[in-house]
């Protein structure tokens, strides 16, 4: 039960999905199993949110070092938990004025929406934009020219900066030759893009699908039974 | 008068609509589970995209063709299941636009029987006569999606490979594996450590426990920590999952038992700090300023913090030596750390050190899954040259070209038929 | 990250310039104009009931003009914001406009949140800590709410119980559908994975574990076979020899494929490892891994470019919807 | 000088980038756009195809990359509102569904003409990221019973007939990761052929490249390709070109100018130094 019933489960459902692309007959039993796959998806995020009070929890009732900031986490959580469960502010779809509950939680000018409007989106997309600063001082401190390699790295990237801006025209404007426009680094970056780019690309890309290969296989073959854990 | 009446009257039916489109065909698509049906017709003459449109006589600009309708009839069902009132009228099932000459009609179901007809339509809405096909079409299944043939052969090779390697490993057979030249960095930056008697620091990225980097990280860990307990340094493993902290105590501990230093194992050193990305990022560049640790080993999957981490690592002046499959963090890495190991050859660091035969064969097989790639890519450069050099169209060249690239790499099936040869048609 | 900056005097006189420069913003916007107000003008809705029923025994009804509503009829009133340079004061004098209290607070909010967060480059405090536990409070209960309503009601509650969740929130569904209590199966697995939670019995979550890992490996497996290899064995398919539009030999599309088939080849030799790196193999290894890092150079500068783009949009935030600057 | 510059304090380095980024937003600096070969490839994709084609527009990012990615999707729902194309949109992530709501309202503020139902719908949010993609290639409503409205499928006139995703003739999509552009190509351009645009974020874009021409008909790499697109679709179209809102990508390229030059001067300066500490045997 504990380790035959799972194994089982995962080759029997990665082999309907494999043979469905070659075998029509299979086509509507994958459906079945990635519509599943697809609510089960739900049962992860429920997962993860139990898993975050779970562990908040724990840092408050054992008093840890910056037990309060977990108290806001988990105020937080259930503040948007309760306005978005009762949908509070929002109203009943057009269609359907009588039924109450038949609103789009994200109804501009709901509780929720007002929520994600002026807490997630802020926190989240400043939280983003702070690597603005550190890529910064990265360049300042970190990003050294130690050797061939790194070298090519930099230089390269150089040109990609000031190529994807005015300034790779600008640059070369009046004076470079039409013959040597290619040299525009804007010109350049397209090239870049297009030849060394997509060819170093193209080798990581096959190397990585290899590699999917491998490790799906070793799972659909049972060799691999990591994730049954170790009992 | 009358002749003159007659042929007044026979113009005006024909200007009062556009052309209607011809040879309206219908047939079952291929390869399919029965789901679709595939409706083909030859553009109206009315329409400024037909070939005959365009060197003969150009259509009358008051009825150009804007689009094509569809319809279809439902005729017959599977087990005397009932087709409703409005299906068993003609009834629209789509509208295409002009110079479209194809539609599939996914909305049918299997074994039941279909009759379609398409007209065309004009700006003003002015509609033609119908074009009805001949007879009704039911879809049908296939037992094999011949299509992807050989997707299929492809997929047994590749898997074959890893499957007969994965086997040699594991009945014994010694398998070779380069060694990788940042595991010797690795080594020294160690050595440099305990030199300056300060700390090495372990970073195993903030994936979990179930993600394969974070695995092959904790393998590089266990090579690293025998070192560390070998010299006689320290090793601190911050983690950003509570499952990960777990395993890597169980392997650095494994690791000092077998260097024989069990007793200077300290399980504290190796900590869980938060989940959360940039809080665990905030607190190992607060560890690293802190303690200044000599060497900085960066091993796993990595996002956006992975920058932070190396610049912090450099400002510091450490040894970093890094490695992580992740396409978009490596720069960072390659920029500011002093070896990098570049993605699959993380993977082959992790299998070289394990010496595990499911790692190795699997490298083997993916070697050697590279090599029939390289292969069949080298071919087909050479025959797309060669075709291109002699600008011969129809040799051997070319049709061996076209067969690698629509058939072998393409869904054209397994072999070219006998039609198709005679068209040569190229798409 | 104080960690990483001694405590000096450049620490407080950056804080000094910061705080003069957002201080003297603030001043002059709010002197100027309506910074940090969000105005919204009323929209009035009214739906009758037409008296018809529809294919669920539902009554039909229609939105009728606000200004005809009865007390039989529902109603209710949304707002529309008005852009502060679109507010005229005939507007207000008539009451077509109105300040929003929610939206202005909120407004408000965002700019401290984001300013919080800002502030960690000046040194780790509490200001940040907090937003931290906000972002991370927030945004997981917001995405078990979504889920909940756009997933688990629909497509698996409306499954198991159609006419209840017809008659509760999802009214468009067809309330006669039969029940599909093949759907027990997904909904067991979710209860499975959620024992998780519980102190004991962890390993019932692996049946709907090892249902996710199957699932996953089944249809990547063919996915990446068939884009990322098949596909792209196909797409390096290049003739070396290419011929201009006039059929003449072009030299510089010649030597670009020429460089593209060299960098592929060699950069996948960099990634054999039944080889050793040398003579001729080291060669060609050393060739692939400068096209490897002419790509990581691009990959660089793409990346920086993304990043700055998202500090630039903060900043637009800032200025533009908070202080009314730009 | 190298003294002041070793020891310097970071946060002089974030005021400096502050500030590159600040001042050209104040400013309003713009700077005119060339429109490079991918963004005319993208273009072209949307441009050829007879109005009023379906087009799937997926929209796969959160507000963390409204920054890049808003402005090229604001720009996809003109384009394809001027030409008339049915749009049908989707996100799969959770944070992104009402990024979709935000081109909603600009149909409907810029558009009016066009009707929810008949001429644009949205899809409601679904969880299941690439596995929802490789579903709905080939059943739409399995996994979408109804609209986000909450009406069914069969009852919208523009979803009726529409089985699966190979009904659309153009994919076009918004990508902040995974799922994103390289699931898409994956699961549904590749194995089914539907032709697919992407505009994906700048740490995406490389990777696009060797998908480009047979997997995807074009990629739009961050801001910049995004400003290169408003541009080519102002050429053709002077309507959205009077259009402020529509400009917003071109507008953020000006602090993309000061601040990739500060940049550059960055790693100049950082490298000076690097090879003066090796030379005086400090590094």
């Amino acid at each position: 039960m504990k380790r035959t019933v799972p194994l089982a489960i995962a080759i029997v459902a990665g082999f309907v999905l494999l043979v469905a692309n070659f075998i029509p007959y299979a086509e509507d039993w994958s459906l079945t199993a990635q519509e599943w796959f697809n609510i089960l998806a739900v049962g992860a995020m429920l997962l993860g949110g139990g898993n975050l009070i779970k562990l908040h929890l724990m840092k408050i009732s054992s008093k840890k070092a910056g037990w309060g900031y977990s108290a806001v986490t988990i105020l937080c959580f259930f503040l948007v938990i309760v306005v978005g469960l009762l949908q509070m502010g929002v109203h009943p779809s057009p269609n359907y004025p009588d039924f109450a509950w038949s609103g789009y939680v994200l109804e501009e000018g709901s509780g929720l929406w007002w929520i994600y409007a002026h807490m997630v989106v802020p926190l989240t997309s400043t939280m983003f934009a702070m690597l603005a600063f550190y890529v910064a001082t990265a360049a300042f401190r970190a990003f050294r020219a130690k050797n061939t390699e790194a070298t090519l790295l930099l230089v390269t990237a150089g040109i990609v900066l000031l190529g994807r801006t005015y300034a790779g025209v600008w640059l070369f404007e009046g004076w470079l030759p039409e013959s040597m426009q290619w040299l525009r680094f804007d010109n350049l970056t397209v090239w870049i893009m297009e030849i060394p780019n997509t060819a170093g690309t193209r080798a990581i890309t096959i190397g990585i699908a290899l590699g999917v290969v491998a490790t799906s296989l070793r799972i659909l073959l049972g060799i691999d039974r990591s994730y049954l854990g170790q009992d | 008068m009358g002749v003159l009446t007659i042929l007044y009257v026979s113009a005006l039916t024909v200007a009062q609509s556009p052309e209607p489109p011809t040879n309206l065909v219908v047939a079952d698509t291929p390869n399919d589970a029965g789901k679709s049906i595939d409706v083909n017709w030859t553009l109206s003459p009315s329409d400024i995209f037909a070939e005959s449109a365009s060197d003969t006589a150009i259509p009358d600009p008051e009825f150009i063709v804007a689009s094509y309708h569809i319809e279809r009839k439902t005729v017959a069902s599977t087990d005397s299941a009932i087709i409703s009132d409005e299906n068993k009228q003609w009834r629209q099932v789509s509208e295409s636009a002009a110079g479209e000459a194809t539609f599939t009609d996914r909305t049918v179901l299997l074994g039941w029987s279909y009759e379609y007809r398409v007209n065309s339509v004009d700006n003003q809405g002015n509609q033609s006569t119908w074009a009805i096909a001949t007879g009704s079409v039911a879809p049908s299944m296939q037992w094999f999606n011949g299509s992807k043939a050989w997707l299929a052969i492809f997929m047994f090779v590749f898997c074959g490979l890893v499957v007969f390697f994965v086997n040699a490993a594991r009945s014994g057979k010694k398998l070779w594996v380069r060694e990788i030249a940042g595991l010797s960095a690795i080594d020294e930056a160690v050595g440099r450590a305990t030199e300056m008697g300060r700390p090495v620091l372990f970073v195993l990225g903030i994936q979990d426990i179930n993600e394969i980097q974070t695995l092959a990280g904790l393998t590089v860990l266990s090579r690293v920590a025998r070192t560390a307990a070998e010299y006689g340094a320290q090793i601190e493993v911050p983690t950003c999952r509570s499952l990960v902290m777990a395993a890597a105590r169980e392997t650095v501990e494994a690791s000092y038992l077998a260097a024989g230093r069990p007793d200077s194992y300290q399980p504290d050193r190796i900590h869980y700090l938060t989940d959360e990305q940039f809080a665990f990022v905030a607190g190992v560049t607060g560890y690293m300023v802190r303690e200044k640790p000599a060497a900085c080993i960066y091993m796993g999957g990595f996002y956006a913090e992975s920058l932070i981490l190396a610049e912090t690592g450099n400002y510091i002046g450490a040894i970093q030596v890094a490695g992580t499959a992740m396409p978009s963090q490596l720069p960072f890495f390659v920029a500011s750390c002093d070896y990098t190991l570049i993605g699959e050859e993380f993977f082959a660091a992790s299998a070289y050190l394990s010496g595990d035969p499911l790692q190795i064969g699997s490298l083997k097989g993916q070697d050697w899954g590279k090599l029939v790639a390289v292969l069949v890519l080298i071919i087909g450069i050479f025959l797309a040259t060669f075709v291109s050099k002699s600008g011969n169209q129809d040799g051997t060249f070319k049709s061996s070209l076209d067969f690698m690239k629509d058939h072998m790499l393409g869904n054209a099936g397994l072999y070219p038929t006998i039609d198709e040869n005679l068209e040569g048609d190229d798409s | 990250m104080s960690d990483t900056d001694k405590p000096n005097k450049s620490n407080s006189l950056i804080w000094g310039i910061l705080f003069v420069i957002g201080g003297l913003m603030l001043v002059w916007s709010m002197s100027t104009s309506r910074t940090g107000q969000v105005w919204v003008t009323p929209e009035h809705h009214a739906f009758s009931d037409t008296g018809e029923v529809n294919d669920n025994n539902d009554a039909v009804w229609k939105s009728i003009d606000p200004t005809a509503a009865t007390t039989t009829d529902i109603t209710w009133t949304t707002y529309e914001v008005v852009p502060v340079s679109e507010l005229i004061p005939a507007m207000i004098d008539s009451g077509d406009a109105t300040l929003s209290w929610s939206r202005t607070i909120g407004l408000w909010l965002s700019a401290i949140f984001t300013l919080f967060i800002l502030s960690f480059l000046v040194g780790d405090n509490p200001a940040y800590k907090f937003a931290e536990a906000m972002v991370v409070g927030t945004s997981a209960g917001y995405v078990l709410v979504i889920s909940i309503w756009d997933v688990f009601i629909p497509n698996l509650l409306g499954k198991l119980f159609p006419a209840m969740v017809q008659g509760w929130s999802l009214p468009g569904m067809d309330a006669s559908a039969p029940a599909e209590l093949l759907y027990i199966i997904p909904a067991l697995l979710i209860v499975m994975l959620l024992w998780q939670l519980m102190p004991s019995g962890g390993w019932i979550s692996r049946w709907p574990i090892a249902f996710f890992i199957g699932v996953t490996a089944g249809y990547r497996m063919i996915g990446y076979v068939e884009a990322d290899l098949v596909a792209q064995i196909k797409a390096g398919m290049v003739p070396l020899w290419v011929t201009g539009d006039t059929g003449e030999f072009d030299f510089w599309l010649s030597f670009n494929a020429c460089l593209l088939t060299i960098a592929t080849l060699s950069a996948m030799v960099y990634f054999f490892f039944s080889i050793e790196h040398k003579g001729l193999v080291g060669k060609v290894a050393k060739v692939g891994i400068w096209f490897l890092m002419i790509t990581f150079g691009a990959s660089f500068g793409y990346t920086v470019m993304g990043r700055i783009a998202l500090l630039a949009q903060r900043l637009e935030f800032l200025f533009g919807d908070w202080l009314h600057l730009i | 000088m190298y003294r002041i510059l070793k020891d310097l304090d970071r946060r002089w380095i974030f005021l400096a980038m502050f500030l590159a980024v600040a001042i050209p937003v104040l400013a309003r600096l713009v700077f005119p756009e060339v429109v490079s070969k991918q963004a005319k490839m993208v273009f072209d994709a949307i441009d050829d195809l007879p109005d009023g084609s379906n087009i799937l527009l997926a929209f796969d990012f959160d507000p963390a990359s409204q920054g890049e990615l808003l402005p090229m999707a604001q720009a996809f729902t003109r384009h394809c509102s001027i030409k008339g194309h049915k749009q049908y949109y989707m996100a799969l992530w959770p944070l992104g569904s009402p990024m979709v709501d935000l081109s909603i309202d600009t149909i409907e503020d810029e558009y009016p003409d066009m009707v929810y139902g008949e001429d644009y719908m949205k899809f409601s949010y679904k969880a299941g990221g690439e596995a929802v993609i490789r579903m709905i290639m080939q059943d739409l409503r399995g996994m979408f019973p109804l609209d986000s409205k909450g009406t069914q499928l069969d009852d919208i006139p523009m979803t009726k007939n529409i089985k699966n995703i190979q009904d659309m003739d153009l994919i076009i999509n918004v990508s902040a990761g995974d799922p994103g552009t390289k699931q898409w190509v994956q699961f549904a351009a590749t194995p089914f052929g539907i032709t697919t645009v992407s505009g994906c974020t700048g740490v995406q874009a490389p990777q696009m490249y060797p998908y480009i021409p047979e997997q995807l008909a074009g990629v739009l790499g961050a801001i910049k390709a995004a400003a290169e697109y408003e541009a080519a679709i102002d050429e053709v179209y002077p309507s959205i070109a009077a259009n402020k809102k529509a400009q917003e990508a071109k507008r953020r390229m000006g602090p993309q100018l000061v601040a990739h030059s500060m940049m550059i001067v960055f790693i100049l300066v950082g490298n000076w130094i690097f090879f003066v500490a090796r030379k005086r045997g400090e590094a």
